[in-house]
């Protein structure tokens, strides 16, 4: 298996020699720094993505947005950043003081561990695990236990709605995401997030998504089902500020409040991550991820950005034009319309790939 | 309806407990009538066909000095006309029948006039102060009411600033 | 049963075309729409000041003329909350005009003193930004010394 | 020890919480997401505006009809004025007439603008709320260029108005309607009206039948979105509305049941379009030149009596009680609003619904919390 630790490894050997000595020491230095790399790349991300959120909405709004710090005010994330340090961090009297500590860590991780199979093009990939797809399914479940644990934790009745709110949301929303994502595997027959970018091609036509009609359908499940994964607008019951107040992050404040908010962000970029990989080709060119020189790496890296940060888009874009749901047709449409028809995609696309010998529509050109 | 049409039906309808009975500037009626009277004649005014006054727009409690009133404002949709209708009370016993179960709408009305007036309804449900705290001392709309120099320890006027 | 399935599509039909008419909208604005926000306070544009954004009949901060007051006190009996308070003296033969604040914090604006001045010495000036660190500063003298007060013309003394 | 075991669980929603329209406060009793009931807790705006009425004169009383409904405060100087007016018989010069009528629909407009964007923005669409706002800061230049003040306007006096129109009102007032008619709805309604999930949010929630309606004392748009059809200025025309043609809108069930929550808030949609309308016929009769305000007695005292006069505001009927005694200060004055019943009425309507619900409920009534204070 290729993977950044690996070269990171190797090319650490090949500067200090091998030694039974040095060996833990490579290995701890050859995952922890694509982590360090990669995690502090996704804060600025979500950071950025902060910006370009509150740019996106004030345009909408006929309004100008942050535009004091640094040019454009682009570096107003920063700002808000040392600005929620700054703030005293509060925690009620009557908080269960342990779990409402971790509970912002235990988002950020579930966030973050995401991360790690996400192909950022090229090599840059810190884990290519075999199970690549399947643990980001698992692991992004992992943020209901940080969102229950908050509301439950704040002794606060809204907060607690929103736990609870977002416990049953995400839940149901778990199964058509997965369902939609399954429907590639079944094309790829591989979890691996480096061989599903692999699999496909440089253009559109070699992309899952037109890959048949119902990977096209899939791809609009999954996005609407991840809006509901990362509780974004229409979907955005744990916290819906004008129902529950600011459900399960009611209590936090200063920093604890930051990481609830970065992670939201961070989410938002995984979220898209996956779909640009799963569906839209990742960061393929039509080389070899491992083999290209440095150049065609990046440009994979470029690619791959290209295709995220629409997306990112679509998620802001959304969120600005969309009221919210109701709790119980939130449900309805999870369970009526979701689940059922991302069950028929994943099995009219078994059907479909027996049919034509597991071609795709466009098969004649993209070969 | 003719106001002095009205005048007439409204006559011969509540006949006997009408004290009186005016024509009130803005096309309305005022009817005058006596405190135990109250609930019969509103239910008349009501439940009366060619009445109809379904519509409770606004009640009013009034401090006249030596008594206090109730006024009530109805309106008919089938006529097209409004009636008010006012009811005495003694200074020492300000009470009257509710009509809160005739018109849902009155509740709070009522709940209001009992704040802000000490006038107490009969058979009203929920009669407790609406927009004034719980625990407030005296009715404010009342002409004999001195306004407190603070509450809770909190002062209720602030000291102008051309003491300074 | 084929209606409830019809009934299913069309949810779903509606559901997609009314968030894409929605979203058309949005990305409209967001790409041609300019912004209407007027950058108050600093960056109001080539010799603009905050006098400039309001219009003519602004009722701002109360201002006083004290040459043509004639001390005739209506503007203090017709303010509603008391805000303004004004005393004369006689000095010698002429009255003089001793004292005259306004309580800028109190006041509301509702331009009744300016509407019964008989000789329109007070006057609404387009000032806004009262905000001060201590609300004291907000009680605004506007005689310093004693001045006599104008003669009241016969005409305006009708008025 | 039954308190222990059911599952009720007692929420205590505002004063300061984000979708109470000010300072209301409702304490629910939930199970879960399912609310049993909703007791409504007014008075945190209480400022005693009927008491300041007994210690003022009639004209200086003026500015604090604004604070009863800032939002619309020209509707309610227009009821208090008129109040006085029929009470002492004051003559109000013809231009007067017109120039109150379209600053009060205007108003209207105005008023409209922020009940139904608020109400959008308490369902999560923050976009329309602010476009709304952004049409509603065109409205706020045109009375501050009529009156000098952008919220309490203070424009109506006893015996007319303050001021004459500025130059180029006229000019400003057709360009807003225009644009508000032809264009600013159409769009508003593509980007959230017709929005599958706000209508799917607002039908068949909270419905409310005619009879209930008026049993409850419910005015103004909300009896209309009940579907009868009640409006002051057709049914008991006070100024210069007989003159004017336009329709009263009632609720229909358009999306759901007659009498929801979707009917009460697109009666207000098209009421914009109505007052446009009015605005558009008054100034095309609005005269050029003439007296905008009858002088008055520096110590004006009215002649002793009652009276009740009640006019259509944005939030329903006002109506204001006056009593005289022939002094200087009015003896005393009832002032009833649209949102004191409406209320009331939430507290009825919000059984059995959910805690999201109650929010698009709320917001449907159009309360205003110093309306229902005063």
């Amino acid at each position: 298996m290729h993977n950044l630790a690996e070269i990171i490894y190797q090319f650490l050997a090949g500067r200090f020699g091998q030694s039974a000595l040095l060996e833990p020491v490579f290995t701890l230095a050859a995952y922890l720094i694509p982590c360090i790399v990669a995690l502090s790349l996704v804060s600025v991300i979500s950071g950025l993505l902060t910006y370009f959120e509150r740019k996106v909405s004030a345009d909408i709004q006929n309004r100008i947005g942050p535009n004091r710090v640094g040019p454009y005010g682009i570096f107003q994330f920063i700002a808000d950043g040392v600005k929620l340090l700054m703030k005293e961090d509060i925690i009620p009297d009557a908080a269960d003081r342990f779990l409402f500590r971790i509970a912002p860590y235990i988002v950020l991780s579930s966030t973050f561990l995401a991360v790690i199979v996400v192909p950022f093009g090229g090599p840059f990939i810190i884990a290519d695990l075999d199970i690549g797809l399947i643990f980001i399914v698992v692991v992004s479940s992992l943020v209901v236990v940080g969102f229950l644990m908050s509301g439950w934790a704040s002794n606060n009745k809204w907060a607690l709605l929103g736990g609870i709110r977002s416990a049953a949301q995400m839940i149901s929303y778990e199964i058509p995401a997965a369902l939609s994502l399954l429907t590639v595997i079944l094309i790829t027959g591989t979890f691996s997030m480096q061989q599903i970018v692999m699999k496909q091609g440089p253009w559109p036509w070699d992309w899952f998504i037109f890959h048949n009609p119902f990977t096209f359908v899939a791809f609009f499940l999954f996005m609407i089902s991840g809006l509901a994964e990362i509780n974004r607008l229409p979907f955005d019951f744990p916290e819906a500020e004008s129902e529950l107040v600011s459900g399960y992050n009611t209590e936090y404040s200063g920093m604890r409040f930051g990481i609830f908010f970065l992670a939201e962000f961070a989410n938002i970029f995984v979220s898209a991550s996956i779909t640009a990989t799963v569906f839209l080709g990742g960061g393929n060119i039509g080389l070899d991820p491992y083999t290209s020189g440095i150049a065609p790496q990046l440009f994979m890296v470029l690619v791959f950005f290209a295709k995220v940060v629409p997306l990112c888009f679509v998620t802001i874009w959304v969120r600005w034009s969309l009221p919210r749901l109701r709790l119980d047709q939130m449900m309805s449409m999870c369970w009526k319309y979701f689940i059922p028809l991302s069950f028929s995609c994943l099995v009219l696309t078994a059907l479909w790939l027996l049919a034509f010998n597991g071609n795709g529509v466009f098969w004649r050109i993209s070969g | 309806m003719k106001i002095s049409d009205l005048i007439a039906l409204l006559k011969e309808r509540l006949r006997d407990v009408i004290v009186g009975i005016e024509e009130m500037p803005n096309n309305d009626v005022m009817l005058e009538i006596k405190r135990h009277d109250l609930l019969p004649v509103l239910t008349t005014l009501k439940k009366d066909k060619e009445l109809g006054f379904i519509s409770f727009t606004n009640q009013l409690g009034v401090d006249y000095g030596d008594s206090f009133a109730v006024i009530y404002n109805l309106y008919s949709f089938a006529l097209g006309n409004k009636l008010t209708v006012k009811v005495f009370l003694e200074k020492d016993n300000p009470e009257v029948d509710s009509v809160e179960r005739l018109f849902r709408g009155a509740n709070w009305f009522e709940r209001e006039t009992y704040d802000l007036l000490g006038i107490r309804f009969k058979g009203h449900g929920n009669l407790e102060r609406l927009l004034l705290p719980s625990d407030w001392e005296g009715y404010p709309l009342r002409k004999d009411y001195v306004y407190p120099e603070e509450y809770h320890g909190m002062a209720l006027k602030r000291k102008t600033l051309f003491e300074e | 049963m084929t209606n409830a399935a019809a009934q299913y599509f069309r949810n779903i039909k509606d559901a997609v075309r009314t968030t894409a008419k929605g979203m058309k909208i949005t990305l409209k604005y967001w790409l041609r729409e300019p912004a209407i926000t007027i950058e108050y306070p600093d960056r109001l544009g080539e010799g603009r000041t905050a006098d400039d954004i309001v219009q003519d009949r602004f009722r701002g901060f109360l201002r006083l003329d004290s040459s043509i007051c004639i001390g005739c006190l209506q503007c203090m009996k017709t303010c509603p909350i008391d805000c303004i308070l004004i005393t004369t003296e006689k000095i010698g033969e002429e009255r003089h005009l001793t004292r005259f604040d306004v309580d800028q914090s109190k006041c509301m604006y509702c331009g009744l003193c300016v509407e019964v001045c008989p000789t329109s010495a007070i006057t609404f000036s387009k000032r806004f930004e009262g905000a001060c660190y201590d609300i004291r500063e907000l009680c605004i003298s506007h005689i310093h010394q004693p001045a006599p007060v104008a003669k009241p013309k016969a005409k305006e003394k009708e008025g | 020890m039954t308190e222990f075991l059911s599952d009720e669980m007692v929420l205590n929603m505002g004063p300061h919480h984000p979708s109470t329209h000010g300072v209301l406060r409702f304490i629910l009793q939930t199970d879960g997401e399912m609310m049993r009931r909703a007791i409504p807790d007014v008075g945190f705006l209480h400022r005693g505006i009927e008491k300041i009425a007994e210690l003022l004169p009639y004209q200086a009383f003026m500015p604090y009809t604004d604070r009863i409904d800032y939002l619309a405060s020209i509707c309610c100087n227009f009821g208090y004025a008129l109040t006085v007016e029929r009470l002492a018989q004051i003559e109000v010069p013809e231009k007067a007439e017109y120039l109150r009528v379209i600053s009060a629909e205007l108003t209207r407009i105005g008023s409209h603008f922020v009940g139904l964007g608020a109400l959008l923005l308490d369902l999560g669409a923050v976009t329309p709320f602010v476009h709304a706002l952004r049409e509603r800061e065109v409205y706020n230049d045109l009375m501050e260029s009529l009156c000098g003040a952008r919220l309490t306007h203070n424009y109506v006096r006893i015996g007319g108005v303050s001021y004459d129109e500025p130059p180029g009102f006229r000019e400003k007032t057709r360009r807003f309607i225009d644009h508000i008619e032809y264009e600013f709805l159409d769009e508003f309604n593509e980007l959230a009206s017709f929005n599958t999930i706000f209508i799917n949010r607002m039908k068949n929630v909270g419905v409310i039948t005619a009879e209930d309606a008026i049993e409850h004392s419910l005015v103004g748009p909300n009896l209309r979105g009940s579907g009868v059809k009640h409006d002051i200025r057709k049914n008991d025309p006070y100024s210069i509305y007989n003159r004017f043609n336009f329709d009263i809108p009632v609720g229909h069930g358009k999306f759901g049941t007659m009498g929801d929550c979707y009917d009460r808030y697109w009666v207000r949609v098209e009421e914009v379009m109505e007052s446009c309308r009015i605005i558009r016929q008054a100034l095309e009769l609005m005269p050029e030149t003439g007296p905008v305000r009858t002088k008055l007695p520096r110590v004006f005292k009215p002649p002793k009596g009652e009276i009740y006069v009640r006019t259509e505001c944005p939030r329903g009927e006002m109506g204001f009680y006056l009593i005289s005694d022939g002094g200087k200060n009015p003896y005393r004055l009832k002032i009833r609003t649209g949102s004191f019943s409406a209320a009331a009425m939430i507290g009825e309507v919000s059984q059995g619904v959910m805690v999201a619900d109650l929010v698009t409920i709320i917001g449907s009534f159009d309360v205003v919390a110093p309306e229902i204070d005063r």
